[in-house]
């Protein structure tokens, strides 16, 4: 078949959210990309101006809808960096906590989306049926399912008791079981690899270069994680950043799957080793001058630059989330290849765009 | 000429109602499969009744007619199957409707449709031969391609043509647009081409290429029945079976391409095809 | 924020060619409204999880550098602070012309809280 | 091939994850964050809420002693909830229930200056 302009988007079923990729195909060959933005954007980077600086962090978790818990956190940290506020150890683990938690529950989310761009319906099904679990234990210890507000300048909200903590182990062995059930289908199948196998190849060099983050990094051999760094209470937990080698869609499946069963584990380990002590210290005073902080997201490294004047309002707030960084990459992945692995490839960035537009 | 008009009544309204009430059962055990309670079995009905409340639009006036063009031929063929004709022509009728399906979305210029309708022409190219294959092994048992021939048979056919059958099978998954094979079009969200070659189709024509569709899953169960015809029982519980494969099938399977379609299900059905032919020379 | 290395117009673009040698992975690039007329330009690089940071205080009316022909993957930032503060980059490899998130007839640079106007004399802005 | 079998196999033997909805509800956890109420008797109108508040769902009028919350915008994170000096805010454990038209939660109490213990009027 000769040139065509196939519109990918901005409303198409297997995009999330709204990206517009205007793909030129040659016999249904991906032979040029051109990416168009902008249909999600709102400001939020602006609202700093007239919101004051306590009330930025039940906005900033408006960024991602799935991430929500992770860009507070982020962001408290940040403000927290400026105004020399150390935080309790406690509210430091229960930061952690809450974080894998919300990893589990996104990467379990990406897991279905994942199979469901190449069209594998029930295993989408099962991913989103797990992960209900962890939303009913956002609910149960933060108090709603997506944006639990559980951060706030100088500690954490909720206290986690012992039992609420035990109650959140049985339910994340469940989860454990489950996602364990799927190993096989997600690693293994015929089908599943058939798809993903060789599919969107980010080689090493390409992926730093590029400034890829995240499973999009990792999955091509990159050991980089932001955790690393040991912001919150994750200097004092055991990890180690899973790595994949290939650098394709099945290596970045591979690196998200296990990292949820890494992330389940660090919340065992962050909840055993939980110290007492106070959750919150009293803020006092108004965030001034500059700082650029980062965590480790689930889809990837987080940047926030805050600057404070000294008032209640911010200076500037810019934020910098892990899809901004892995759309180059992406741009990179896609000529070349058959317009079936298109919604694979893209998909395996684990894009969010309303994250990307702020 | 009283049995006919029956089998001809038969045809026309039941086959249409049967194939409805396949699709949400099929949506129902789908539902299970996934841990969901799913839409009720009437939900295939709804939907075509409300697509008929829809605005008349189309693209061009092709569409119209070869959306009149597919429901007829499916449901010609249909009858023909009720009437005990013979295979080859009821093949054939059914082929006509399903090329001028894609005629239709050929005829319009969103790329959507393009590519779905050359995707949905290698999917004819794909199951006819297997069709055809298992007609002729079933001419090879009986000496007849039609059907009130195959239907005095006192042995089921599934003794002397299991293979055959299997390769019937993959034709069956192509027709129904089920995983791995629905890159096409779908019943559920297209992730690739948005609805195929159905994109253009829209309103009350959708709900006619609908119905057609029901007409043929009728008609590829009825083949599949030719194969254990001795008795009721048998018909029931091997159609039964297989399109309780074909929904484990779908469920437990991701949507592959079209290049890997022809490099698996041609060699695979057509050697267990001629396998199973010359097992029967040989006999 | 530690080490912030300041740089001008002419400087900045060799200065991250510095920086992709010594093998720094570009993070992004953050535009700051300093007042009406200046804003701070910066550009975050990373290696082995240690930050550094370059600095460029420009005219708000000046033409920037582009980076993206060193880093591909500034050309989406340097997109979005031309939609988002009107300053202009010289020599983008995929330029938007400011229609990355805005539409045509958005005003200039939203994210400025004294909004440059369009100058009718010349033209162009 | 099949690896995802034992899995749809356990599901179709198994009660279905899903609920039919209206019908059917899950017990409300306990520390969830649900539909906002003000006991409008203890308010004092100091308009704290409306000024934490991160979505400005809530206007409050002193001098007319009313407060009104927009549901739409409410983004049920508690900080009202929290910051509040007279604790007259709480939140339910269970949503609100979903419904066809916009409408405001609007609420007068009586004007703390001259002291009486009228019934509050709600509509």
């Amino acid at each position: 078949m000769a040139r065509t302009i196939i519109p990918f988007g901005p409303q198409h079923q297997v995009f999330p959210e709204p990206i517009h990729l205007k793909l030129v195909l040659e016999d249904e060959i991906v032979k040029e990309v051109v990416p168009a933005l902008g249909y999600v954007h709102r400001g939020l980077e602006m609202l700093a101006d007239v919101r004051d600086f306590h009330q930025m962090i039940q906005i900033c978790e408006r960024v991602c809808g799935i991430c929500s818990t992770i860009h507070a956190q982020c962001y408290c940290q940040g403000i927290e960096e400026l105004m020399g506020i150390e935080i309790p150890d406690r509210a430091r683990f229960l930061r952690v906590i809450w974080a894998e938690i919300h990893r589990v529950q996104s990467h379990l989310l990406w897991l279905g989306l994942f199979a469901d761009a190449f069209g594998f319906e029930s295993l989408f099904m099962q991913c989103w049926k797990i992960r209900e679990k962890i939303m009913d234990i956002n609910e149960a210890t933060g108090g709603n399912r997506v944006n639990p507000s559980i951060n706030i300048i100088g500690g954490v909200k909720r206290d986690m008791n012992p039992d609420m903590a035990q109650w959140v182990l049985t339910q994340l062995d469940l989860v454990e079981k489950e996602v364990n059930h799927l190993e096989k289908v997600l690693l293994n199948d015929y089908t599943v690899k058939k798809r993903t196998v060789g599919k969107g190849v980010l080689t090493r060099e390409k992926a730093m270069e590029l400034g890829a983050v995240g499973p999009t990094l990792r999955g091509s051999g990159v050991e980089q994680d932001i955790r690393q760094i040991g912001y919150a209470a994750y200097g004092e937990l055991a990890h180690r950043p899973v790595v994949g080698i290939d650098g394709d869609a099945y290596s970045r499946n591979r690196v998200r799957f296990l990292e949820t069963l890494q992330a389940i584990a660090l919340v065992r380990e962050a909840v055993s080793k939980l110290p007492a002590g106070d959750i919150s210290v009293k803020v006092k005073g108004k965030p001034e001058g500059e700082v650029v902080t980062r965590v480790e997201q689930p889809r990837g490294e987080l940047m926030y630059y805050i600057k404070g004047n000294g008032g209640k309002n911010l200076d500037r707030l810019r934020i910098r989330t892990p899809t901004f960084a892995n759309i180059p990459p992406l741009l990179s992945m896609l000529p070349g290849i058959e317009l079936a692995d298109v919604p694979v490839i893209v998909l395996s960035i684990d894009p969010c765009i309303s994250c990307t537009e702020r | 000429m009283i049995k006919g008009i029956i089998m001809v009544f038969i045809g026309v309204f039941v086959a249409p109602l049967l194939g409805g009430l396949i699709a949400g059962v099929d949506r129902r055990l789908t539902a299970w499969f996934q841990s969901r309670y799913g839409p009720p079995v009437w939900q295939p009905f709804f939907d075509v009744i409300k697509l008929f409340g829809k605005e008349r639009m189309v693209v061009n006036r092709w569409l119209v007619f070869c959306a009149h063009v597919y429901i007829t031929a499916a449901m010609l063929s249909v009858v023909l199957f009720f009437l005990q004709s013979d295979l080859l022509l009821i093949l054939f009728v059914q082929a006509v409707g399903a090329i001028f399906l894609v005629i239709g979305a050929l005829s319009t210029t969103s790329p959507y449709s393009q590519l779905g309708a050359n995707r949905e022409l290698i999917q004819i190219l794909t199951y006819e031969p297997l069709i055809i294959l298992a007609f002729v092994g079933i001419y090879l048992v009986t000496g007849s391609f039609r059907i009130s021939e195959i239907l005095v048979q006192t042995k089921p056919l599934l003794v002397s043509l299991p293979l055959l059958y299997i390769a019937l099978c993959y034709a069956l998954t192509i027709k129904l647009r089920k995983s791995p094979f629905d890159f096409s079009t779908s019943h559920h969200a297209h992730q690739e081409l948005v609805k195929g070659f159905l994109t253009e189709y829209s309103g009350p024509y959708l709900a006619l290429v609908e119905i057609g569709h029901w007409y043929e899953v009728v008609l590829i169960l009825g083949l599949c029945s030719l194969f254990w015809a001795t008795s009721w029982i048998g018909i029931i519980a091997l159609v039964g079976v297989t399109y309780f494969c074909e929904i484990l099938i779908d469920n437990v399977t991701a949507r592959l391409t079209w290049r890997w379609m022809l490099g698996y299900v041609w060699p695979m059905g057509l050697a267990m095809g001629f396998v199973n032919l010359i097992w029967l020379h040989g006999r | 924020m530690k080490e912030v290395i300041s740089t001008t117009k002419g400087t900045v673009v060799s200065k991250t060619v510095d920086m992709k040698k010594d093998g720094y992975r570009f993070v992004t690039m953050s535009c700051v409204e300093l007042d009406a007329d200046t804003v701070d330009i910066l550009y975050h690089f990373d290696r082995d999880l240690h930050l550094k940071h370059l600095r460029l205080t420009i005219q708000k009316k000046e033409a920037v550098p582009s980076v993206s022909l060193v880093y591909f993957a500034a050309f989406l930032v340097e997109n979005e602070i031309q939609d988002q503060f009107g300053i202009r980059f010289d020599g983008l490899v995929l330029d938007y012309e400011r229609t990355l998130y805005l539409e045509k007839e958005a005003p200039d640079a939203p994210y400025c809280r004294i909004s440059v106007s369009r100058d009718v004399k010349s033209g162009e802005d | 091939m099949f690896d995802m079998t034992p899995n749809i196999l356990r599901n179709f033997f198994h009660k279905s994850s899903t609920r039919l909805y209206p019908k059917e509800t899950r017990q409300a956890f306990g520390n969830a964050r649900g539909e906002l109420y003000n006991e409008i008797e203890a308010c004092i109108f100091c308009r704290t809420c409306a000024r934490k508040c991160p979505s400005q769902c809530i206007t409050v009028d002193t001098k007319e002693a009313t407060w009104q919350c927009d549901p739409f915008v409410c983004v049920y994170c508690g900080v009202c909830v929290e910051n509040c000096p007279k604790k007259c805010l709480h939140q339910k454990n269970d949503y609100r229930k979903p419904v066809t038209d916009k409408e405001i939660i609007f609420m007068k109490g009586e004007t703390k200056k001259k002291k009486c213990e009228g019934d509050p009027q709600e509509t």
